[in-house]
């Protein structure tokens, strides 16, 4: 591939993110949510949907489904290895730290694993897709059941 | 028709005329692949517009002085520009919009309102776009009339058959496109409006994608509403026309209300303007119609049927380059096609695919095209979309062909 | 406090960036009195939006590519200009239309048809723009209720305990003019509102004439509805803006009906969008509100209390001249008043004035304004009206006054 | 005055139509009009009413009403001056000339004192404000009580 900038293109999509896509962790419906919220994104029809078992404020299981571009999809699948086990607290921060550091409003880095996500802060049409599901997962602990979406 | 090179030479010259096609995106000479969505201005356009800015401005048809005269003059002679373009049988048939999307809402609000009920349908075709879709639900939602839809096929090919045989006495309109933007389907809009006129039964031709790429007659056609955006035909934004047989128009109630299309306001009796006037409220966009104008006059001159021929040679070229790549499913294949082609390629997401190749300097549109329905037949959540127009050329093509190869070595 | 060598050489630094008033009209330097029919605009607008078209265009809101991306920055970026502008609480309240009209008619048809029925009422003031009747009258004659108007006296100012004692518990909605067109009557719209909901009655302020002339903040006003227009505020005609509570627009059914204002659409169910895009039906007037956006930092870098200076005391100027005239009738007197003068010379009719004034190269409007119950009530056919802009200066004014003389000369 | 092409505006005003504008010819309210028909010209807010009586296809009467500026009474009253016993044909063809001279469609010349009027041609603007009365016969000749505009 020629043309300026492939690094940042291949930091978009590198292999972390490839992977996370072809096979996402924890993809499908879950039996007894206590909690499950919709995202979706309109530009691109994107749409996801979050199933959360929550006991005593803490994420004992999550799960989610749907359709996506890879980028969406793997910060989705990156999202449930990142929640899983954490109390509501911790996840609420951890999606105010994810959303303020793709759209630039933060220079603080991402946490763990989540740091795969940093090459779409150079996209910015793309971050709706990578903070897709967080805005869902965010809806879903709110649970009044409404449709997330990434404006 | 022309010869190979002079469809070549001609492509390329007309091509100099579009600034914004003269520049690097991602340091790679822009390939522009998404006229569809909107088209580029040749500089002929920006230039009027911005002398109108610079010279002519004042607000229309209430001033006696000169600016507001010169003002006038250039709005309305927009509007017999435009007359000409459709081969609309008078001036006060063309009524200025916004857009398409305001043309169909004003159709849906001003004409089958009044008129609509339980129990009368509105039939439109599982291709249309969102413009020709929603403003009908709001009017069966606050009528209780409702809307049946004439299936495709699997190639996007319309069962005319299947909408012939929807035609019946309760069917207050046919909404029909004319090119459909995601699929390309040229349909056969004459045979629909014969059928439906059969019936008695009124059609507008939603031809957003017609006027840019072949010469429009709505006196050939007959239909009773053909409704277009400026900004898909090399015009500026915020600029469409709706053109309606003039008894119509003269049976409709005024859609919006304020200056202008009035003769005569009391808090008693308001008396409304003639035609078009009585449907175009407030101070118009003057000069996005002056500016439409231009356009009008740059694609007579180049010719709606070299215009045709350029892009029906370069859309089988593109067709036939497509299909090399291995994993690629063409959605759209109707036998009778314009300027645009749909695709999947593989498992990778079309919007990825639109980054990998907005990345190469190659623009094309991803999604639903505002066309959910179609995505839905097709059960796809969205497609890549290359659509050409006048100055594309097979350069492009080939650029493109060669960013999605770059696209699936990234996903292999 | 400006001096007022410094009002003077301010006026005529500001000028120079008009292109327009650098003209001559029938063989004489142009003075433009039209702006309150429409603005000219400074050449940062023309550039922006001209360079927009050059460079960034593209459909907005739905594509992944550089252009759709940089076109839908500069237009959203546009809106948070506008939310700055009348400090919108946020950006979700500041709809795009193509106009205060268009503003009206939305307000009119989403927010009030659905509630309307015999009986309820809508009261508007003696002093509206058509833009501020008509679509009332269309909504009464849709629903049976009534269009009610609050009295003014015979300086054109409003006669405000009328309006009070008019508002009962019928009353759906208050709509009245921030400055009147016709007559430059600034109306205490803050009063109003605060009277208006003590009774629990919306109000909507037509602020065509407002934002080009002085600073508005709608939180402290605390308006439900504000409307104005991109042309009079020296940005591109087809652009203007409905600032609406977000609770209401909530509420509120759609408008129009079509592409970018929906999240989801099948043939059986349609999810509309978030605000302010349930709004926004179709692609916009993308270039224009771009302009809108430069004109924005135009005025907000002249100062709104520079510009409401400059021409308050050029008002001033305006209407002592215009006394010294033998004959003369000034229509619109009120205390607090705003940069336009409306005036009836002897037995002139306002149109042959407004030829011979053309005819001296001086732009004024004349007829009925769209304020055609005004004209009723001073029982005139139409009146001259001279406006003023940031523009402006005393020597405009004195041509206007020379220019008048030769007038009452001919017509001896 | 100064300025350019003063001539221009000297012939637009000139003295006949100041005269006809200041003290207008039949001007008045007709009792029992065989034929009538209103002008309205909404650029300027012009209204004139026409009145006719008219006898075996001949105009023997004829007077007006209304507000408008001086182009459009003075058209009014010389119109007046111009009909009166003509036939209904060739009170058509008046009306056809009249329009195809002022709006410049014909290079014809106005027939008798309507001579006067030619200055208009210069003012595009107010070519409608001399062919409002016209119209207005026109449609009170056709009589269905329509109103006639200058669009
Ligand atoms: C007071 C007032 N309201 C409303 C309008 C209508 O504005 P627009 O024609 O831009 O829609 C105008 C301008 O013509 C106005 O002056
Ligand atoms: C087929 C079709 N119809 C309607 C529209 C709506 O046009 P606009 O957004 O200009 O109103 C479009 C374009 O988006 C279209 O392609």
């Amino acid at each position: 591939m020629s043309g300026a900038g492939d690094s940042e293109i291949r930091e978009l999509y590198r292999s972390t993110i490839l992977d996370h896509a072809r096979t996402p962790r924890r993809f499908g419906r879950m039996k007894n949510p206590t909690h499950t919220a919709q995202g979706i994104n309109s530009l691109c029809g994107d749409k996801l949907e979050i199933y959360l078992t929550v006991q005593a404020d803490k994420i004992v299981d999550v799960s989610f489904d749907g359709t996506g571009c890879a980028i969406s999809l793997a910060s989705a699948s990156m999202m449930s290895d990142r929640v899983i086990g954490q109390s509501i607290i911790e996840a609420m921060s951890d999606i105010e730290l994810v959303g303020d550091s793709l759209n630039g409003s933060s220079s603080a880095t991402l946490p763990g694993s989540l740091e795969a996500l940093k090459g779409v802060r150079e996209y910015p049409s793309r971050v709706k897709c990578a903070t897709l599901a967080w805005h869902a997962l965010g809806a879903a602990i709110e649970s009044d059941g409404s449709v997330a979406t990434t404006e | 028709m022309l010869a190979e090179e002079q469809r070549i030479s001609m492509a390329d010259r007309l091509r100099a005329d579009f600034p914004a096609l003269h520049q690097s995106v991602n340091g790679r000479p822009l390939v522009y692949l998404d006229s569809a969505a909107s088209a580029q201005q040749p500089s002929c356009v920006i230039d009027t517009v911005a002398e109108y800015a610079r010279h002519d401005h004042a607000n229309v048809h209430r001033g006696v002085h000169t600016l507001s005269h010169r003002a006038t003059d250039a709005y309305e002679g927009a509007r017999d520009k435009l007359a000409g373009f459709i081969n609309a049988n008078s001036r006060r048939e063309v009524v200025f919009t916004s857009g398409t999307t305001e043309a169909i809402n004003l159709v849906a609000q001003s004409f089958l309102r009044p008129k609509a009920g339980p129990g009368d349908k509105i039939l439109i075709t599982h291709m249309e776009h969102h413009a020709n879709i929603v403003p009908w639900q709001l009017v069966c939602e606050q009528t209780g009339a409702e809307l049946i839809v004439a299936p495709m096929d699997d190639s996007g090919t319309l069962d005319t058959d299947a909408l012939y045989a929807l035609l019946d006495e309760r069917v207050l309109l046919v909404g029909v496109v004319h090119v459909s933007n995601a699929l390309g389907t040229i349909n056969p809009v004459e045979d629909i409006i014969r059928e439906a006129h059969a019936r008695e039964i009124p059609v507008l031709v939603d031809g957003a994608q017609g006027v840019p790429h072949k010469a429009i007659d709505v006196q050939a056609l007959d239909c009773e509403f053909y409704a277009f955006s400026g900004h898909k035909m090399f015009g500026p934004t915020g600029t469409g026309v709706l053109y309606a047989k003039e008894a119509l128009l003269d049976a409709m109630p005024p859609y919006q209300g304020g200056g202008d299309m009035i003769l005569e306001v009391s808090f008693d009796k308001t008396v409304y303007n003639e035609l078009p006037y009585k449907f175009e409220a407030g101070t118009p966009n003057i000069s996005g119609f002056v500016g439409l104008g231009a356009a009008v006059d740059y694609l007579l001159g180049v010719g709606l049927e070299t215009v045709s021929e350029l892009e029906k040679d370069l859309l089988e070229y593109m067709t036939a380059r497509l299909s090399e790549l291995d994993g690629i499913r063409l959605i759209g294949t109707a036998d009778n096609k314009a300027s645009v082609q749909s695709f999947i390629l593989g498992d990778i997401h079309s919007h990825d695919l639109g980054t990998i190749l907005d990345h190469q300097g190659v623009a094309i549109r991803t999604g639903h095209h505002c066309a959910m329905p179609v995505m839905q037949f097709f059960d796809v959540p969205g497609t890549a979309r290359a659509s050409l127009a006048l100055y594309n050329n097979r350069d492009d093509v080939d650029r493109l062909v060669s960013a999605l190869t770059v696209a699936q070595e990234m996903f292999a």
